[in-house]
């Protein structure tokens, strides 16, 4: 491939003598890029939200108070054995009407009841997989019918209502992404479109010429996915750095939120996307508008 | 080497700037096309390169049936031609060298190759001195050289100059006019579009004269 | 003003002329200003969305069991006159035994309670001016001086949440909202920047045959203007559109979120700043781009 | 109406393209530019037009000192001449008649002076029934006609043109050598850079004589 030596010299010839559009070409694609990666930032990390919300979609199956030892440790292996189910905690007697009076501040109420009349308790978390409601149902019928069991509960309001918040993120997730992939994808092709329109009595003369489409368009491919792999590169520090801040600034308050594990950077797979995406569509959006240039008889 | 049958050329569909062309031109043979400004000179050559399309008629080029050449064929006919074209045409963010370096750049020539070649021909059109610059940056002659060594660069088969000595005075015209002959005489095909009476005066050869993109005459003049 | 008439009649010739050209650079500008606005739409209807949760903060005062009819008159009228207040409800001791009952469901507890050992109440929803830590603690205080109060009581721990999320959400609202309105400006300024960076030859040529600037900059300038309104205009109604979709889409869930209000568009006020916005945008894109232009010597 | 003292201009800081120019053209004169391609012919057109700054010595226009004009003021200066330049330098965008109307509606003229205007030079110069078109849909002759339309239309005190007959025949080019002659005889300065032995031998004015940047002779041939 002798020629390529040339294709590669024009490309960052072209890239040299062009620096301030280059730079604002950079500067355009650096910043939707980063738009992108911020957004998949935000998903990524509303997603682990949920996940921890999910964790905290809970069961409790009610003991009665005539249930022994034996019993509540025949059930605990009950539970322990059952595939569906990601983890459990015993709440004694004594330790519900803690909770109980923890939650209700009225120290009166808890003096004016004589004896303890809460029962005992699993609390259970079911696996993501078995969270809706036919399994619930199952699962719930099925513990129920475990001698021992007083009855089984679940807030089942809550769990509809993060089923809904799921499905409603999950819509914006799409949506915005969806609207977002389209107009940085736009955005790029034709960033790298009015970056070469200026060329188009360069490539005329290069056809007058004699050069084929094909050699034309080789060293303005390399420019387009060398300028693509460039911003998304810039993007990708910058990224980082934003996070960094972000992090730093509302990690504090995120972790007053309770059960949230902190923030996620992007995974280094999903970096390495984005710069070959980048790349990708630098190229791909200096194809296309080649093609269309190449296509013009009489330019303006 | 070229002949044309009954070309027809419209711009615009409504203005008819070659009619009824008939024209054989011999291998290695020297043509002037001369005629007033508007005539269709430039357009003659422009068919023959296939900048323009004939809208009518048949072009034999080395045998080949260029009006019937598809899009795809046409850069490798341009190779085996040379145009010096009226305004230039040269890549203004290209260096003088680099310009005239592109038609062996398309056909993979190697490096060596192409510095020989390019620096032979910038020294035939005196201009060597300049090969480092920007077009932009030469004089309007200066460029006019540039231009030409491109089309010499490949020895091509056909050679097509569109006035090529418009912006040169009569020393280097002259000077040019010789590298053409010799280009000539060495076997390629010229043919010169041009109103210089000094150019035609100097070399008699057969001349074409065009009128309204008609031919009115055709032959050596005395 | 003879030159107007130049002027404009030459901003319109450049879109016309340029159609390819322009009609991608208007797609550019329009994607980014609908993304803006779409940002706009949620963070609006976010704030809705926590303006409805904020509602929702609420106070319970305990009345004492000995507390009598005219005890109860007197409260109502105080919480009635108090400025801080936006609402209040009146829970007699059965109505909260009722409450009680059906958030516990294991109706053996109650059977178990002898007597109803569950205090009357009012609930009151503070006004959101006062809905912080200090007025509210003020507000306690207050309230429990009050003869015949038992105890005045808060989910102090609901609202820190509330307010941190608040504080978070305005956090991630004013850096995304940044972030976009930067990446907004520099990708209309790049674009009609590059829209016009293959004019710099006539550009030169009107130097040279002795237009002034400005006579150069106001065509410009009313083209990048023009560009800027129609993209404004047509983001403004595939914004629309969107929202119905969205809507009509989302608004079935939302719905089933409770308290929720459903989604709300912009207003026309803030549609009409869009506009006026990306026109200006426009304008000031073409101005900065051709003064770039207007000192080049020798454009390449 | 012109004056030099001691004019250098250098490109690129070490490239000497004019060498203490000392000239006086008084106003109505008529004066040829000549030298070989490079000598600095159009350099010095420029140098005049403050497309290019002297580096150094002192240029008087119209009693006006050049060299020392502000960036905001050159586009005064600029109406007050026309040139016609080698390169023609056409908007491609505009037609024809648009191209040769900007001079006049940067002045603010009225639609009908401008038309009235536009026409008269256009007929002039012999391209009217092209008025409507693009610049690229000439011919290389007719394109330079408009350049020259666009230097006149505005009647110019000054006018400087830089090769004005390289792409036309013989027979337009005593047309616009005529033109260029009436022009003068109205009282405007006409100074020509050309190359073209017989526009100069036919009309016996000032010649001034270019070489490597300094002037070699200057005076009326006998
Ligand atoms: N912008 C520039 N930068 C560098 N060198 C330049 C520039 N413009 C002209 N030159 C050089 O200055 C010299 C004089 O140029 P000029 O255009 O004045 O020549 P000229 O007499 O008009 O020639 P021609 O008859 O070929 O038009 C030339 O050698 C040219 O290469
Ligand atoms: N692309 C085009 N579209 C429309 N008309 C054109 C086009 N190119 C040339 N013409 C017209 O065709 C005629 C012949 O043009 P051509 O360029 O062949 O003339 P020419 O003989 O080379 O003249 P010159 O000596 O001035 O260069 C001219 O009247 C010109 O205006
Ligand atoms: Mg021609
Ligand atoms: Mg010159």
């Amino acid at each position: 491939m002798r020629q390529f030596f040339y294709h590669f010299k024009s490309a960052i010839e072209n890239i040299q003598i062009n620096r301030t559009l280059g730079f604002f070409s950079l500067i355009s694609l650096s910043l939707t890029l980063m738009l992108f990666g911020l957004f998949l930032i935000l998903y990524h990390n509303a997603q682990g939200f949920v996940q921890t919300m999910r964790e905290s979609v809970q069961f409790s199956i009610y003991l009665k108070d005539e249930a022994g030892g034996d019993a509540i440790e025949k059930i605990k292996k009950l539970i322990r054995n059952d595939s569906r189910i990601l983890s459990s905690n015993y709440i004694s007697k004594e330790a519900a009407l803690e909770i109980f009076n923890e939650s209700f501040e009225d120290k009166t109420i808890i003096e004016r009841l004589g004896e303890n009349p809460l029962p005992a308790s699993f609390e259970v978390v079911v696996k993501s997989e078995y969270q809706h409601q036919e399994a619930l149902e199952k699962i719930i019928d099925d513990f129920k019918a475990v001698s021992g069991v007083e009855e089984v509960q679940y807030g089942s309001e809550w769990l509809e209502n993060l089923n809904t918040f799921l499905i409603l993120l999950r819509i914006i997730g799409v949506g915005i992404g969806g609207f977002l992939t389209v107009t940085v994808m736009t955005n790029i092709a034709n960033t790298v479109r009015l970056h070469f329109y200026n060329r188009h009595e360069e490539i005329e003369i290069m056809k007058l010429i004699g050069a084929t489409h094909g050699f034309i368009k080789v060293p303005f491919l390399i420019e387009g996915f060398l300028m693509g792999a460039l911003s998304s590169g810039v993007s990708v520090v910058f990224l980082f750095l934003i996070f960094q801040y972000m992090e730093e600034k509302i990690g504090v308050f995120l972790g007053t939120l309770g059960t949230f594990k902190g923030l996620q950077f992007l995974s280094p797979d999903l970096l390495g996307a984005l710069v070959i995406a980048g790349s990708t569509l630098g190229g791909i959006g200096s194809y296309i508008s080649l093609n269309h240039l190449l296509r013009l008889r009489n330019p303006e | 080497m070229i002949q044309l049958f009954h070309v027809y050329k419209y711009y615009k569909k409504d203005f008819l700037a070659l009619e009824d062309i008939n024209l054989k031109i011999e291998k290695g043979e020297f043509v002037f096309v001369t005629g007033s400004s508007g005539a269709g000179k430039s357009t003659l050559l422009k068919v023959l390169f296939c900048q323009e399309r004939a809208d009518q008629g048949q072009i034999l080029i080395g045998g080949k049936n260029v009006s019937r050449l598809k899009e795809r064929q046409i850069p490798f006919l341009r190779r085996s031609m040379g145009f010096v074209f009226q305004d230039f045409k040269l890549i203004q963010r290209k260096t003088v060298f680099d310009n005239v370096a592109l038609p062996l750049e398309m056909i993979g020539a190697s490096r060596t190759e192409i510095k020989k070649r390019v620096h032979e021909v910038l020294k035939m059109v005196r201009i060597e001195h300049r090969q480092a610059q920007r077009p932009s940056y030469l004089s309007g002659g200066e460029q006019q050289r540039v231009a030409i060594a491109r089309a010499l660069v490949n020895r091509p088969a056909i050679l097509l100059a569109d006035e090529p000595t418009g912006n040169l005075d009569q020393e280097l015209s002259l000077d040019i006019v010789d590298l053409l002959r010799n280009i000539q005489t060495a076997g390629t095909t010229v043919v010169v579009a041009t109103h210089d009476r000094q150019l035609f005066a100097r070399i008699s050869r057969r001349r074409l004269v065009l009128k309204g993109g008609r031919i009115i005459s055709d032959g050596v003049p005395e």
